[in-house]
């Protein structure tokens, strides 16, 4: 990352939270000021079943060193289901990229309450790490990409 | 050319503290498209918001970021700024710098890069947003109220009131929930049925309340202003129309040895009942699990003693379809069961009872007529022991972490009216701090202590063990006086803490509605929108949000009534623009993404296409209801071609933001 | 207050004494009440402002049976018991020296003492 | 049996029950069979070819086929009715426009294998007791038959024909195959190991879109990797595209949907075994969410557009199999 490139390696990580639970709760640390890596990147999608693989492999591609998706707990979704759809896909894009020989920690699911800041900032502190115990992501990285 | 305008708030020192503010709005300046990049003190402010208005006049602006607070804040804000200064609100994004960024982060250095990259993220994606009109759908007229307590059946009166039609739906066969049980209320010690009573039969009469009693919501299905609602009549063997509740049927029943869940199973019932007797509706209910006949299929008395021939043995669950347009959650509260707590001896010695226990041995319909007496042997008690807190403030397994709030209250009311009635009885309550904030509620606290000599005792009770002459050892620490008591109690009274209704969790699901982890529903924002739950159109009334007193309840249960005819009174509402949309050229027609729609939104048309070579082809191909979608994305994922997308949140929206974060 | 003995106490105890809520059940369920000159919901309390000298130098710790009563009870889930030991061990480590000698044991023998009595004692007493 | 289908065409085309047939024709090369939809009696006579190099699977023409004015015969081989089934269920081709008559399917023969051996200037083979008979410009050469058979067909998983209106020859079964035992290898390496063997693999990929082109499953109308607005267009292999997208959004996108006909490693030009991604999905499905076999049906919702509420965690890839 960009930040401390002479010290520690600092991984970029790409965190997809839906609207209803996940940003809420992230939110909620903020408030509750709970600390986690500055390299922990947000995006917002309404429904964690709106990311699609294509998301994924693109902030590899680009140059993320792992990817989170937070959603609402199973059976707490605001849209009743979309959660469901979400474990299914990324159950098997997770062991696709497993297959391919991609380190299987860079990605992650996380179910994160509107209530749970503190499960929040834990579960970014703890991915975090776990990504910066692999390095840098290569095996996905498109070189082109790479910042000069 | 994108004309953009970037917005950066200082949020006092909440975000300008920690993210060095104006190189952010330096660096964003820079951006491809961004003509002006501002920062400000407030934004959300009247002057802040004018910053913007008068912006987007002066630059023409064709999108706005502002980096601020979380988009769950001010987004809409922001919107209406934009709205009102001509440009299309949808063509506004936030960057949230506050609570994803200036709060978590101490480091000003990493702070302000993360705030640009957030920034930046947002100006990428504002580039490709597009001016959404929101449709509108249609409001039915109609509210349901789940729980038919103090709560439920104050919104059903409210909205009723209002002109609309209400349905209350309670599991028991009577509607009157706790408030039905408890003796006399605080701070005024009115009695809780005479207050009760007449708003249970104010509802049964009221021409556009519909009482479900005995009955469950099974599915919900829709979204604000349109629920289609499965509820569950639970049969109860008697014919609702014709039974006139005139309890003969009750008396007659051989089966006399039911434990009476109104009397909180201190006395018995018989197998068929009426809860009480100002039970709304007054109708009667055959408890199958005792019922002989049911059983056995021998005896049969109630139908031959029925003079209007309403026993029906052979009656079974029904179910009802209706659509709403509101609905309100009504739940209510239990108190939790107190095996774990073998220390106060609850499950060993009958004469240790929970307060709502306390409640039905006091009052005048309870087992004892009133009169107060040990259920061990029915002998007066003297001297009484209460313990506050059980089970309440703990951070163990066992018990809950919240303060029940109306424990301290009630005790004192149990306290008080004991001395009052029998001044022969020593009172202890062992408190570990008094929380009386309410108007009266302090006073009348006090009066316990100062007119009717009871013991407050700071301290807790460590242990209480029944003794062989029915005497109950209290063993208990006196934190002021510094020493460790033992007091032979007749009696102790456990201040149980509260708990949701066990129905609400598997409710909240259906309802798609958020939990805290203690099961409590959470609001929509806990200052400003207490009564609300964030799904659109889900209203929370009492004790389901929260441990609450009555006034409390009736306050709230009024507050979602108003909320719910605010909604009820619309013809028609403003749906989200941001839903789903198909483009046809690449539509495979392939039904991927109907099989994932939760709403149902998704429909196919058969569409002719003009072909290249000038032949007409039909294509199945999918079309989107715009009023039903709701926006969650699912489709777009299913859909492999790409044809399927969401506005607000395109695949090239979602694709840019990420290259602005990993670039 | 003794900040590096309150470091050390809550070390080694494990307990976090900020939870309490000066409920008193502790004090209410113990069983040595009357013997201490010091009660649990005390030394919770007393741990917290760093008062452990006071503490140390009370016969008080020497009392606590460990029935862990107030540990199974506490509503907080503070476990004073653990705090007791706490400072138990931080009075003997700091004295260095130990209250019993394995020489003295045999003249303290005696058919009616239990021999997990001495068990207990040494693990008490020495450190 | 190619003279058997020719005069049962013919029959229906006069019948006037079909106006056209879709079958395969001779190409460039002995080897080379290609579908290709005939009109007339003449047409049939003259070039249609249904032989062991006849491996092609026509259901994906018929997307287009069905649409057309009138009826068309197709012969289908089990395989691909499973293709023909699975596009039923997404309404992608119409049932009702296709007489469908059920061939019995291969082993069929891989050229490249035969190659493989010094063979070349095939003009025709004949399977003599599983020994093949290949004659070719320089004369008659000999192989084990089994051993030029195409891989796909050495893990055939039925022969059984799911769709049909008629058939020729004897109905077979669902077979007990051997078709995960790859991926359970591969499964099996270090993730180093899988990451250079799949590297190795798909960094050969010239991206000439051959496994998409003949994909029963890849029938979009326009593909998101052709699309300049869907933001991932790709059309050559500039980079790593290619091992780090297209393939794995191509397997996602047939997931569940994917009938493992083995079209995409046949046709692949430098050898991918392609057919591995999808078989992971598949394998996956069926040991997390229970046995599925798309295209068996045309009713069964496909996995990905389906879910259970005990579905297990996306962590059960951390805690299974090889790091």
């Amino acid at each position: 990352m960009q930040v401390n490139e002479n010290k520690e390696f600092q991984p970029l990580i790409v965190a997809f939270c839906c609207n209803w639970c996940s940003y809420a709760g992230a939110d909620l640390s903020g408030t509750n000021r709970l600390n986690y890596p500055s390299n922990v990147k947000i995006i917002r999608v309404p429904c964690s079943c709106r990311v699609n693989p294509m998301f994924i492999l693109r902030a590899f591609q680009r140059g993320a060193d792992g990817v989170i998706l937070c959603g609402c707990h199973p059976g707490d979704c605001h849209y009743t289901s979309g959660n469901y759809f979400t474990r299914r896909r990324m159950t098997l894009l997770f062991s696709m990229l497993d297959f391919l020989g991609i380190e299987r920690d860079r990605t992650r699911v996380e179910w994160v309450s509107a209530a749970e800041g503190a499960k929040f900032a834990a579960t970014m502190n703890e991915f975090t790490e776990a990504v910066k115990k692999l390095g840098p992501n290569r095996r996905l990285e498109d070189l082109r990409c790479r910042k000069q | 050319m994108q004309r953009i305008g970037v917005f950066v708030c200082h949020c006092g020192t909440n975000i300008a503290a920690t993210v060095d503010v104006k190189s952010v709005a330096e660096a964003l300046g820079h951006e491809p498209g961004v003509v002006i990049s501002q920062d400000y003190q407030y934004m959300c402010s009247e002057s802040g918001q004018n910053l913007v208005k008068n912006a987007i006049k002066e630059h023409n602006l064709t999108g706005v970021v502002v980096c601020s607070c979380s988009p769950r804040m001010h987004e809409n804000t922001f919107r209406k700024a934009a709205a009102a200064a001509g440009l299309n609100p949808y063509l506004v994004e936030i960057a949230n710098i506050r609570e994803q960024c200036s709060w978590i982060h101490k480091d000003i250095a990493s702070a302000t890069e993360k705030a640009i990259i957030l920034g930046k993220a947002a100006v990428a994606k504002v580039h490709l947003n597009a001016p959404l009109t929101a449709g509108e759908s249609p409001v039915a007229k109609r509210a349901l109220v789940i729980g038919g307590g103090i709560a439920g059946i104050q919104t059903a009166l409210d909205i009723a009131e209002a002109g609309f039609e209400v349905d209350i739906v309670e599991k028991n066969p009577t509607i009157g929930g706790k408030m039905a049980q408890i003796d006399k209320t605080f701070p005024t010690l009115d009695c809780a049925a005479c207050i009760l009573t007449p708003k249970m039969v104010e509802a049964s009469q009221n021409e556009k309340i519909t009482i479900h009693s005995f009955s469950e919501v099974t599915d919900v299905k829709g979204f604000v202003g349109n629920f289609t609602v499965t509820i569950k009549k639970k049969a109860r063997f008697v014919d609702e129309t014709k039974c006139t509740g005139c309890g003969l049927c009750t008396e007659k029943c051989p089966m006399k040895k039911v434990p009476n869940e109104f009397n909180m199973g201190l006395d018995n019932r018989t197998a068929i009942y009426i809860p009480f007797a100002q039970a709304v509706p007054k109708v009667a209910t055959i408890d199958p699990n005792f019922c002989m006949m049911m059983k056995t299929g021998k005896c049969g008395v109630c139908s031959k003693v029925c003079s209007v021939g309403a026993i029906d043995y052979k009656q079974e669950d029904r179910f009802i379809e209706q659509k709403y347009g509101a609905i309100v959650v009504a739940t209510g509260f239990n108190p939790i069961k107190l095996d774990k707590y073998d220390e106060f001896a609850y499950n060993q010695c009958p004469d240790v009872v929970t307060s709502l226990e306390l409640e039905r041995l006091m009052n005048a319909a309870g087992p004892n007529g009133g009169t107060l007496l040990r259920p061990s042997d029915k002998t007066h008690p003297h001297k009484i022991v209460f313990v506050q807190c059980v089970g309440s403030r703990c951070d163990d397994s066992k018990g809950k972490p919240y303060c029940s709030k109306i424990c301290c209250m009630y005790t004192a009311k149990h306290a008080m009216l004991i001395r009052e009635k029998y001044p022969d009885t020593e009172v202890y309550v062992f408190y570990i701090d008094v929380r009386t904030p309410g108007k009266n509620f302090d006073e009348f606290y006090r009066r316990a202590v100062e007119q009717y000599n009871v013991h407050y005792i700071k301290g807790m009770v460590g242990k209480v063990t029944p003794r062989s002459d029915g005497k109950i050892d209290v063993q208990a620490s006196d934190l002021l006086a510094n020493e460790q008591l033992h007091i032979d109690a007749d009696m102790v009274v456990l201040a149980a803490a509260i708990e949701p209704d066990k129905t609400a969790r598997p409710l909240a699901t259906m309802l798609t509605t958020q939990m805290d982890t203690n099961d409590f529903f959470t609001e929509a924002h806990p200052k400003l929108r207490p009564v609300e739950s964030a799904t659109a159109g889900i209203f929370l009334s009492g004790a389901c949000q929260g441990p609450k007193d009555i006034p409390e309840t009736v306050a709230q249960a009024s507050a979602a009534a108003a909320k719910a005819i605010g909604l009820l009174v619309k013809d028609s509402i403003t749906c989200n623009p941001c839903v789903a949309h198909s483009d046809e050229l690449m539509c495979n027609g392939c039904s991927s993404c109907e099989k994932v729609c939760p709403y149902g939104a998704i429909t196919y048309i058969d569409k002719e296409f003009k072909m290249p070579d000038r032949t007409i082809a039909v294509r199945r191909v999918a079309s989107v209801n715009p009023a039903v979608c709701q926006g969650c994305g699912a489709c777009t994922v299913a859909c492999p071609s790409g044809a399927m997308d969401l506005n607000g949140f395109s695949n090239n929206q979602i694709m840019a933001e990420v290259d602005a974060i990993c670039k | 207050m003794n900040k590096n003995l309150k470091e050390q106490v809550l070390r080694s105890s494990g307990v976090d004494v900020l939870k309490c809520m000066r409920c008193g059940k502790c004090s209410g369920t113990c069983p040595s009440y009357d013997e201490m000159e010091y009660h649990p919901h005390q030394f919770v309390y007393m741990v917290e402002r760093g008062d452990i000298e006071t503490l140390m130098n009370s016969k008080s710790i020497y009392k606590c049976l460990t029935c862990f009563a107030c540990v199974d009870r506490c509503p907080r889930n503070v476990e004073p018991a653990k705090i007791v030991e706490a400072v138990r061990l931080a009075a003997i480590r700091q004295q260095g020296n130990n209250h019993m000698n394995p020489n003295q044991i045999p003249e303290m023998l005696d058919d009616d003492l239990p021999q997990q009595a001495i068990v207990t004692a040494f693990r008490k007493y020495i450190k | 049996m190619q003279e058997a289908m020719i005069n049962r065409a013919k029959q229906l085309l006069a019948d006037g029950a079909v106006n056209r047939v879709i079958g395969w024709k001779r190409g460039e090369f002995a080897y080379d069979i290609t579908p290709a939809v005939f009109e007339t009696a003449e047409e049939l006579e003259k070039e249609f070819v249904y032989d062991d190099f006849t491996a092609a699977n026509v259901s994906k023409y018929l997307v287009k086929e069905s649409k057309k004015e009138g009826k068309i015969l197709a012969f289908l081989k089990p395989c691909d009715t499973y293709s023909f089934n699975q596009l039923t269920k997404e309404h992608r081709v119409v049932r009702e426009n296709v007489y469908i008559v059920g061939i019995p399917g291969g082993p069929k023969l891989d050229a490249e294998k035969i190659k493989a051996k010094g063979i070349t200037g095939i003009l025709g083979v004949k399977n003599e007791n599983y020994t093949l008979k290949i004659d070719t410009v320089y004369g008659e050469e000999i192989m084990p038959f089994y051993e030029a058979i195409l891989d796909k067909c050495a893990t055939c998983k039925s022969k059984k024909h799911v769709v049909y209106d008629e058939l020729m020859g004897e109905e077979g079964d669902v077979l007990d195959s051997n078709r995960f035992d790859m991926v359970e290898k591969l499964e099996n390496m270090t993730a180093q190991e899988r990451f250079d063997f799949w590297r190795d693999q798909l960094s050969k990929c010239i991206r000439c879109n051959a496994c998409r082109n003949v994909c029963p499953a890849c029938t979009c109308e326009k593909c998101v990797f052709d699309n300049p607005n869907s933001g991932v267009e790709n059309k050559a292999p500039a980079d790593s595209f290619e091992e780090n997208m297209f393939h794995i959004i191509r397997a996602f996108h047939v997931a569940g949907r994917c009938t493992d006909c083995g079209e995409c490693s046949r046709v692949c030009p430098q050898n991918i075994p392609l057919h591995l991604l999808n078989r992971k999905f598949i394998k996956d499905i069926n040991s997390l969410y229970g046995e599925y076999q798309a295209g068996e049906d045309t009713t069964s919702r496909a996995p990905l557009n389906d879910y259970k509420q005990d579905d297990c965690e996306a962590s059960i890839v951390h805690e299974r199999g090889v790091e």
